[in-house]
């Protein structure tokens, strides 16, 4: 199976040739992939090289923490890219995004109204969890929709806060 | 030495407390909220009793009802911890009216150093230095203000009477400048608090968040064990601290020591305390605030001292005399202690919650673990981000901190995220290597690192591969995944007690 | 200092020295049999090699295949650990033949000391006294050896020339029963080994065991970094170390340390060794052997020292001189080390094996775990059963005692049974706490205790309510378990390479 | 439900009245008990008191780890037991008795012989595991039969090695 895996700007074409190896950019390599008591915790020996990792799925990529930094990896099937690509263009732009608390908490302050417009970065809700004031903010500009709580309201994890269209 | 003592307290200080009357001989009594019925205080104590819901008003800050558990079970001391109900003077005084011994200071010290106007005007007459300023002298107009300014020096800072937040606050470099900003700190003072009164206070730069530990008996006795550097801050909340301060000789330790016991005898103050200080590029320091309590980063000072503060409290508490005299208090080697906190340092240092479901703590020599966690334990909302500090030891601070690396390289902890990858980053970082840093270093010079070119560190094909095996082998699976978590579903739900007996 | 280190071991020393490694920017090299590839020296490695199968014969013994992985590698140094092929003098030779320096002494030194007749005769050269007997003098018949024996005194040993196992070993205690017993020693030997040839020795009464940790650099400096004492033994293995010795004084350390250094000297040792004695109970001490690496208990003598011997070990071995001075060596409180064992207290202490599928590490003030295994690690029957070491710190040995006892209750490991019921009732042992014990004292005067009436931790009653409640669900939900076993079994079926990947 | 809960020589009447109660020879307790993380460590809180206990099945008992001693603990239904002693006398008396390998490991040495007498705690066989050489002894008197291992033979984990009959 072949892959195309991207981290930023950079494209790797990632082939896993058996359970013994695998080729990235074409350069053969031996490796030996194991999970670490049934967690998403793996070891790799690549090459003789020890590496352990934690990867878990975020919204879009897999997330994977390596030696104290975190990759943002995209994995595509080859064949699946190929296809998408000639289907052409961004796919989902311009989707709305639905901003869920990311942890169970008390709603402090919403920072915005409906139909504000607003900036990516901007603050949109400041949410209270483990004592501490946490700000929630925009990923992108847009107009907000649908805001659903409100100060003083308990939300739980995931619960969609408010729209940006 | 006590018989029994309640610890009222949660988390990593709960169970550092109940290790300590272990040690002693002491009985120990653990209060839980609903939340921590599986907490590892719960599990070390010889009896636990039940405060009530998760939501720390109802449970770990009902002083009556813990003051009830006490009496019930005769115990004959408490032990505060740090937060909840340890700097409050009612909760002091309602213990000692229960005749129960509250292991901390007298109420008197606990009011005296909690009200900031109070412990400034106290710490003064006593020859404490403060941070200089116009603060306690009353509303004062701007012609006045303006002639005090150039006595205190620029640069200052303009900042309002009753308020906080940076609203109202103003910095002056010079006395040009000032009558405008004045004016505009007044206004914005009005429109947030409802009262345009500001005050002035000396700028200090570069500071450096340095305190003494101190240790006071019954019989007038207080000594000094150093101090401890905690400038590493985000957003107040200190994160990494140090013994000794890599900005400390021993001349400005020994003066800065008899200041602090100065500062406790002010207040006729006894048992474990510390005194903060600003330090400033010229060695210049200034009281900031006394915690009349044990601090989270008491154990920097326990591993270079060998004295263990918390049995120490115990013994004062119980009438005896300090073990030790100024003169045995040395330093040996070098400490830090970072604070692992279940929070995403690539998202914002937003908390996380969740179970653990994996860990493995570092170990090995010159390493020591205070936590409260353990796997299979849930991280809730309810509490402080704090799930345990990880402290290493190393006879020069090059290798504490080369010790702190690798311990934090060893760290696991799955089903939560946590700033480890901050603290990494931290270590890595020069400027906290050669020991350049003051209070507002995160802030102004730290971000989290995008992965560089050419660092050590930095090794995208590896990441990429990793992602693409993992990616690989689920999607191979998924078809069986889907069926198998469907039918075990079904089959959880037959199960009632039993399985939440086992969560 | 060395670029990359090839650590020839595993478990919990190999995961020691990895940490040296690591603290001092050295890159490390695990090598690891079939039956370790998620041990914890493979995940913690900067590289891993796979050796061969399980049986050590076939992995950690292979000296060959070690140093083709070396070279292959381009590891500059090895570090042999413990056991294994630590003291094997054609291991050290051969490193040296491939260019690859060898973590410890010369192949000469090692040989010496590994030959027990060559070890007695170098260093009874170099004025270290040995148990006095006529071992190494040559068959002799019983009138010399009746002769000889009122030099040696009584009580003694007859004890058979060509083997061991207390066959053809008789304790006589006067000369006058002294000829019957050579009969009946000499007719045991022969028949046990086909040789009647006998020798005498002293009986050392009350002996404890104590061994001199030294350092000895490239440039003829040698120094005693103090004693262990392990008395505490079952069987010839060590369970229980401390330093410094409740038997010694500061006379009689200076004593044996420089006695030590001279037997170290006798063969030219360079790197980290260590010196067992016999001490008897007027504080004569007799050489016993040297162990020509690293100790399982060095731990001990780091924790009083705060030297860390394993990073020592590499700069000597590097031809950098000792980093102290005979003078810089100062023990400060007291430490204790337990080996936990993967045995069953209360069954004879067989080995026991299985999957780890909880564990709760000490941890807190005092504490060190050196430890080579983790929640879901497998415990083979291929390797010795020692899983972890707990070392505790304390100002005094009473306080390390109470600290110990604190760490043993909280120690939890799940899946294999381990020795800490044993350590546990030691720590509670009066004679223990008074340091009353010598190498005996396990065989004579110890077993797992009944529980007794009116001791704190008997608690029946408990038991049976612990009991009860189990019992009690799991009756009740037996069926439900039963219907959700089956299914999931069938589910397991389907998953192939995912599940084993996930094991 | 009751039980009749065997510890040595000492019986003990425990009553489980509900989730929160149990009863002692009698005495009503308060009890709050749980499983850690799923594991066989249970804590309970009892009266006030903490307790945790690695509690495991063995042969014919439960085996209850507490405070550093262990308890072998035999739990009977009260009605069983009743019914039991109505059939009269031990049950299961001179049954064979297999020795079975506690551990995987290496025979070293077979200490007897078929049709051999040997008395309680006699050595059966020597198995080497860890390093280590382990003597397994006859937990009563009686006569060898079937042995079925020899000296150097591998064995696994609860192999049957002989019988005493």
């Amino acid at each position: 199976m072949k892959y195309i895996t991207t981290i930023g700007d950079t494209e790797y074409t990632v082939e896993v040739i058996d359970e013994r190896h695998i080729s990235i950019n074409d350069k053969v390599m031996e490796v030996d992939f194991e999970s670490i008591n049934g967690q998403p915790v793996y070891s790799m020996l690549i090459d003789g090289k020890s590496y352990e990792a934690y990867v878990y799925a975020g919204e879009e990529e897999w997330q994977v923490l390596l030696l104290g930094r975190q990759y943002p990896v995209k994995v595509e099937d080859e064949r699946e890219k190929r296809l998408k690509s000639a289907g052409g263009g961004k796919v989902q732009e311009g989707v709305e995004f639905h901003l869920k608390s990311p942890m169970p908490g008390l709603v402090v302050a919403v920072a915005v109204e409906e139909n504000q417009k607003v900036e990516k970065g901007q603050v949109l809700v400041i949410l209270e969890s483990m004592k501490m004031q946490n700000e929630l903010k925009a990923p992108r500009a847009g107009t907000v929709q649908r805001i659903k709580v409100k100060p003083g309201e308990s939300v739980e994890q995931r619960q969609t806060l408010l729209s940006v269209v | 030495m006590f018989k029994k003592v309640l610890v009222a307290n949660r988390g990593e200080i709960a169970v550092r407390i109940l290790r300590a009357c272990r040690e002693l001989g002491i009985e120990s009594v653990a209060v839980f909220s609903e939340a921590d019925r599986n907490a590892l205080h719960v599990r070390y104590a010889d009896e636990a009793y039940l405060l009530g819901p998760a939501p720390s008003r109802e449970s770990y800050l009902r002083a009556d009802k813990i003051i009830d558990i006490a009496r019930k079970c005769s115990a004959d001391a408490i032990h505060p911890g740090y937060g909840f109900l340890a700097e409050r003077e009612a909760f002091a005084a309602a213990c000692i009216d229960a005749g129960i011994t509250f292991i901390g200071p007298k109420p008197s010290a606990i009011a005296a150093m909690g009200d900031k106007m109070t412990a400034r005007n106290t710490v003064i007459a006593a020859g404490v230095p403060v941070v200089p300023g116009t603060e306690g002298t009353g509303s004062l107009r701007d012609e006045e203000l303006l002639a005090l300014a150039p006595k205190i020096g620029f640069p200052l800072l303009i900042k309002a009477s009753a308020g906080g937040g940076g609203k109202g606050m103003r910095e002056v470099t010079s006395l040009e400048e000032m009558p405008a900003l004045l004016g505009s700190a007044r206004r914005e003072a009005e429109s947030a608090f409802g009262d345009g009164n500001v005050y002035l206070e000396k700028l200090v730069e570069g500071a450096r968040h340095i305190e003494i530990q101190i240790l006071a008996d019954q019989h007038g006795n207080v000594i000094s064990l150093g101090e401890r550097d905690c400038s590493i801050q985000r957003r107040h909340q200190k994160l990494i601290e140090e013994a000794p301060s890599p900005a400390m000789d021993e001349d400005l330790r020994r003066k800065m020591g008899e200041v602090a016991v100065k500062a406790a005898q002010s207040v006729d103050y006894v048992n474990a305390g510390t005194i903060e200080f600003l330090v400033d590029k010229d060695k210049n320091f200034y009281f900031l605030e006394m915690n009349t309590r044990l601090q989270v980063e008491h154990p920097v000072t326990e591993v270079v001292t060998g004295i263990d503060i918390v049995a120490e409290q115990m013994r004062i508490a119980r009438g005896r005399q300090l073990t030790y005299k100024q003169e045995d208090i040395q330093l040996r080697g070098h400490a830090i202690e970072c604070r692992i906190n279940a929070e995403d340092p690539y998202n914002g240092f937003l908390p996380s919650t969740g179970r653990i479901t994996h860990s493995l703590l570092p170990t090995g020599p010159g390493i020591r673990v205070d936590t409260g966690v353990y796997p299979g334990f849930e991280i809730t909302p309810f509490y402080d981000p704090m799930i345990a500090k990880l402290i290493v030891w190393g006879e020069t601070r090059g290798q504490a901190i080369l010790r702190m690396r690798r311990a934090l390289e060893e760290y696991r902890i799955v089903g939560v995220r946590t700033n480890i990858p901050f603290h990494q980053s931290m270590m890595d970082s020069h400027r906290f290597m050669g020991g350049q840093y003051d209070t507002r270093f995160i802030e102004e010079r730290f971000s989290m690192p995008e992965p560089e070119e050419g660092s050590m560190t930095h090794r995208p094909e590896i990441a990429a591969a990793f992602a693409t095996l993992v990616a690989h082998y689920e999607a191979q699976h998924s078809a069986e995944f889907v069926m198998r978590n469907e039918r075990d579903t079904s089959n959880w739900k037959w199960v009632g007690r039993w399985e939440r007996m086992h969560r």
